[in-house]
């Protein structure tokens, strides 16, 4: 992308958050926000804006805010400067075919402007209906009867989302370093063959377990087996694991 | 209160939702349209009139039973009930533009608000306040996002129409004194 | 009604489990319990004797208000024929996968998911949204999954090609990568 701005050429007073997060700041909704609230606090008038003027006062507001890694920030800096470039071009008094190189911005900071509006009044919406509760109680009631099925595509398609998501979250995100906990792994698996002389897998290891949880449980039967405290066995492939206290070779 | 007014009264308590009037209608087959009014009336007097901690709206095409306003702090301080949290800035401009739009694609979105959308869409359509509504024309044909019945609730709106139309904000901008 | 009573209503309402008298007390610190005791009396009187479709009751342990039992019934028969029954997420998601990957085994939906999808899969047979339509190569020959007529008939969909394809639904939902 285009990168009109030396992100170096002055110190932000905050850490830059990393690349690649998605920044969402609290004081402004995007580019357009900020250069509405410069628009508002310059007081210039939206339909004859200073471009130079107001370039200056984004960077140093961007800069300030320690949004030098905000692609977004800057495509507009980027823009502005476009626009100045463009206003400093050569033209006479009397070209009657002369576009205001502005227009296109002023058209979108309007079109923005309107959208504020209707933030405004959901926020007074959303606000109102916050202070008023809904009924929470659920009465007990004896076993209904099957009603007939209710389901959209939307949510068809949004449950195909979910699943990709979490099928492909581990490739697509960094991996987290974790260490193994193998010591409470078996300490969990003791503690249920404490209570029971046999147990499964899934007694070991809880529904949605990590990778490392997972991979902790595992190291640990392993180990318990080894140390002749269980059996572990499978009868058949792709069967369930069968644990086994073995009652001669209770540790300590 | 008439019989069918406490019948509606019965259904909407036992109703975290709003409750459409064709549904309401349906408790008493017997009931015509008109007296089915008449008692959803009865009961929005009797609540206002006769002093009740709730009150009933007029929600999302349909009923609804909600505390009044004057509560609400002493019902969470109690912590009895806690309000839902507030949406975001960004979520909540994605959703102003969605609303007047609609249906829209993303990149008409991010074309207004200069912003990638991504994660705000699939935030809110989870939070079941958009969805997919359609396929636009053209290249790759968009998926276009509309506001759900649910929005309609989140906002206590009757109907899309309650909104003030997009224009009126637009006279309301250039009425503003010009600072120069 | 009383200030206090107001009060409790809107508490007990806005409730999600029963709440003590206790509890209700702690909502104005400057009610005594004899005040809260009378309260909640003139709120049951009300109920009681303004003739409405509520009570209040006290269930173990805790003061709610309950639709009365002789209305339970009827609304409960009147929903069920107006509000259709909604799949879980687990359903809908099995559903989606059996949909997009047919003909697929239980065991590869397993790994998908990441749990177990025993009775997820006899409950979509028995909705009749799935079959077996066929068996697998390999140990045990799986029984394979796909979708059946009545699937593509609630969605009105001619076919399964006219299914979105899931990827560019998954691309046009996720955050695109910041180009930087």
């Amino acid at each position: 992308m285009i990168q009109p701005i030396d992100p170096h050429a002055v110190t932000a007073p905050f850490d830059a958050p990393p690349a690649g997060f998605l920044i969402e700041l609290p004081e402004y909704a995007g580019p357009l926000d900020l250069l509405l609230a410069l628009i508002r606090d310059e007081r210039v008038d939206i339909y004859d804006i200073p471009v130079a003027r107001i370039c200056i006062q984004f960077v140093a507001r961007i800069h300030a805010l320690g949004l030098n890694e905000a692609a977004e920030y800057l495509e507009m800096a980027a823009r502005l400067l476009r626009i100045k470039v463009q206003m400093l071009l050569p033209r006479s008094e009397t070209d009657e075919g002369w576009d205001d190189p502005r227009a296109e911005l002023v058209r979108r900071l309007l079109e923005y402007q309107q959208i504020r509006e209707a933030v405004d009044l959901l926020e007074r919406l959303s606000e109102d209906r916050r202070n008023r509760f809904a009924r929470a109680y659920i009465q007990a009631s004896d076993a209904p009867p099957i009603a007939p099925l209710a389901m959209t595509l939307a949510e068809l398609l949004a449950a195909v989302d979910r699943v990709l998501r979490v099928a492909k979250e581990p490739a697509v995100h960094d991996v987290i370093p974790r260490s193994l906990d193998v010591d409470s792994a078996i300490a969990t698996v003791r503690a249920v063959l404490l209570l029971r002389s046999h147990a499964r897998w899934r007694d070991v290891v809880r529904d949605g377990a990590e990778p490392w949880e997972v991979l902790s449980a595992l190291l640990a039967l392993l180990e318990l087996a080894r140390r002749g405290e269980l059996r572990i066995q499978q009868p058949r492939p792709f069967a369930a694991v069968e644990i086994a206290r073995e009652s001669t070779g209770e540790a300590a | 209160m008439s019989p069918l007014a406490k019948l509606l009264e019965a259904a909407l308590f036992a109703s975290a939702r709003p409750i459409a009037t064709a549904e309401l209608a349906a408790l008493d087959p017997e009931a015509s349209p008109a007296a089915v009014q008449s008692a959803l009336d009865e009961l929005r007097e009797h609540y206002d009139t006769d002093g009740h901690g709730v009150e009933l709206a007029d929600v999302g095409g349909g009923w609804q039973i909600l505390t009044r306003a004057e509560y609400t702090e002493t019902i969470e301080r109690a912590q009895l009930a806690v309000r839902p949290a507030r949406l975001s800035a960004a979520s909540l401009e994605t959703l102003a533009i969605i609303a007047y739009r609609q249906p829209i694609g993303r990149a008409e979105i991010e074309e207004i608000r200069g912003v990638n959308v991504g994660a705000v869409l699939r935030s809110l359509t989870e939070r079941g306040l958009i969805e997919v509504t359609s396929r636009g024309e053209g290249l790759g044909r968009p998926l276009l996002y509309g506001t759900t019945p649910l929005f309609l609730e989140h906002f206590a709106l009757r109907h899309l129409e309650e909104l003030p139309r997009a224009d009126e904000f637009a006279v309301a901008l250039r009425a503003e004194p010009r600072p120069m």
